[in-house]
């Protein structure tokens, strides 16, 4: 059916296509949300398919080296930026900007135990990462790289803390798929331990990964 | 024996960073940790931080605890029959898979700092603004968070304000007095003489407030007002407010009036 | 001089140009105010006559119709825009987004003492927000986020107000129960008293302009 569609209204399409093109490339610019292809298709009222397809096109010209723009898929959506590679020659003209906000490795930590087991309490936060307290967790929440995602249904039923969308678009991933699984980082470790004396009867099973 | 760490002590995040950074910088097979080696550098470890006043919490004498505890099983015979029967774990392994969990998110964390330094080396400009019409009022995007932090920051400017606990039965004149102080202090506008009163939890307060009403008036500090007759009453302060409460008199004379 | 630095870096020169213009493509993208092509030159130091060039060429290549965008010498200076043969459709697109669900100060500072207190008369919301003045009720009724309670059996048996289900559907909340309580909210904040020395808050603004 899709194709009978194409085909009946093909050359109007190709026709305004590179019109949509300039629209959608507007669009992009001004947002300062990453949008979905669907929210951009239901807005313009434009099927979904030809939308995802600009959007899709869009990103390949701009990933193109002669530009310094590009269109990145983050947080489920599209977003303009500048590429990373022009930093230096960027930054000289964006010093009013505010300061990147530095996050301390304690609170990198528990936004990775956070990102990886969530729905997750403090108490597991704190098992994790060996320590007590859990003060980053404020700042976190403050920056709303965090949220909270209901009870644990355990006594006390503790609050549970799950990562926000803002969080996708600060670290840049597309969606939390995008991370590399816990097991990736345990290969690594692995492969940096010089294979001279290989695992004992202890490694036989490595600890289950929950990601 | 010299210890693997030069101890400028550098500062760990906890026990579990401390054991990783000596398994590490050795280069010791994690599955296989040489277990009395590194409760005895763990051990030198606190004593030197002890030495130079660095506190260490709670945690660390906990772990140190463990890993005594560990090395005591390693050290007792097993017996071979029981063995067979029932084989025991490696009295290590739970701190192994501790360790080797911890080290995961600590790469996780390194990896998500990494992609921090990208997306701080990226620059986006929406210029959204131009398009949205002006009388939509951006306003807040709210959480859950938002909403607790929200009603904390109302909860503490409470506390901070000069507000008389009204509607118990102790309630006078003069509370009331010091009370519409403290509403005309803050609201130079009109004040809904309906609202004031409906803020009464009982019968008696809401008779004070009358009086204190009329005591304010006389004095020339509050006025009344109404737009129509049959109106709202409202009340507004008055150029006396400022005179009225100086130095204190007016009020104690009127509190021994009453009392 | 000028054309004398530009001989002796010709080679380099055509090799890196679309480079060039990619940083030159960024910089106009992210700068505010117009930006002349000497100011660009002399903050990427860079030859006034190659800079010029190359704007001119981002100028020409943007002005294609497959674009939406488009560079223009405004006031002297360079600025990246959307084309107005546009601004209707991005307009229509702008306001057709369905807006997250955004409250003003007062309007979330009443709805919090409602979820915490209810059931609540205005007389009590506006003792405990400590202002007169109660109108963004309204504003919260007709959001669904609260409802009406019935009378309060006080003198003047004033109206009472509660949250709704539609408040739990968004904030996530399964039902009351799972409202954080000060005392962990509190906790969240003493934790971070002790753990938190380092100057972990760089920035007061949220970091928008990062991408």
């Amino acid at each position: 059916m899709q194709e009978m569609d194409a085909a009946q209204l093909a050359p109007q399409l190709t026709e305004d296509d590179p019109q949509l093109q300039a629209i959608l490339e507007a669009i992009v610019y001004i947002t300062d949300e990453p949008l979905t292809a669907q929210q951009i298709a239901a807005a313009i009222e434009q099927p979904i398919d030809k939308v995802k397809r600009l959007l899709d096109q869009l990103v390949a010209d701009y990933g193109k080296p002669e530009h310094g723009l590009s269109i990145r898929e983050v947080a489920g959506g599209y977003k303009m930026a500048t590429k990373a590679e022009h930093h230096e020659a960027v930054r000289a003209f964006v010093k009013k900007l505010t300061p990147p906000m530095k996050l301390s490795l304690p609170a990198l930590e528990t936004l990775a135990v956070i990102a990886y087991k969530q729905p997750v309490t403090t108490p597991e936060i704190m098992e994790i990462r060996g320590v007590q307290g859990a003060g980053v967790l404020k700042t976190l929440l403050d920056r709303k790289l965090i949220a909270e995602a209901g009870r644990k249904d355990v006594v006390g039923r503790p609050l549970t803390y799950k990562t926000t969308k803002e969080f996708l678009v600060q670290f840049g991933l597309k969606d939390l798929k995008e991370l590399p699984t816990l097991k990736e980082f345990e290969e690594l470790g692995r492969l940096e331990l010089v294979e001279e004396s290989q695992p004992e009867t202890v490694s036989e099973n490595p600890p289950a990964e929950n990601a | 024996m010299s210890s693997p760490l030069n101890f400028h002590l550098e500062q760990y995040d906890g026990p579990l960073d401390l054991l990783l950074d000596l398994i590490r910088k050795q280069e010791i097979n994690i599955y296989d940790i040489p277990i009395a080696r590194i409760t005895q550098q763990y051990l030198e470890y606190m004593q030197k931080a002890a030495e130079m006043d660095i506190e260490l919490s709670a945690e660390f004498v906990y772990m140190a605890a463990t890993l005594i505890h560990i090395k005591s099983r390693m050290l007792l015979p097993r017996d071979p029959e029981l063995d067979k029967l029932l084989p025991e774990e490696d009295p290590r392994q739970e701190l192994v898979d501790r360790l080797l969990e911890h080290e995961r998110f600590k790469s996780a964390a390194e990896m998500l700092q990494q992609k921090r330094v990208v997306e701080e080396a990226v620059w986006s400009n929406p210029q959204i603004a131009q398009f949205r019409a002006e009388d939509d009022d951006p306003g807040l995007a709210v959480t859950l968070f938002d909403l607790v932090k929200t009603f904390q920051s109302v909860m503490d400017r409470a506390k901070h304000r000069p507000v008389y606990e009204i509607g118990t039965e102790e309630v006078s004149v003069p509370d009331m007095i010091r009370y519409l102080r403290g509403v005309f202090e803050q609201e130079r506008g009109p004040v809904s003489a309906r609202e004031l009163f409906e803020r009464q939890r009982s019968r008696r307060a809401m008779i004070c407030l009358f009086l204190a009403l009329l005591e304010l008036v006389k004095l020339q500090a509050v006025g009344l007002t109404q737009q129509d007759s049959f109106g709202e009453i409202g009340l507004k302060r008055l150029k006396g407010f400022e005179a009225a409460f100086a130095g204190g008199e007016t009020l104690s004379a009127i509190e021994q009036g009453y009392n």
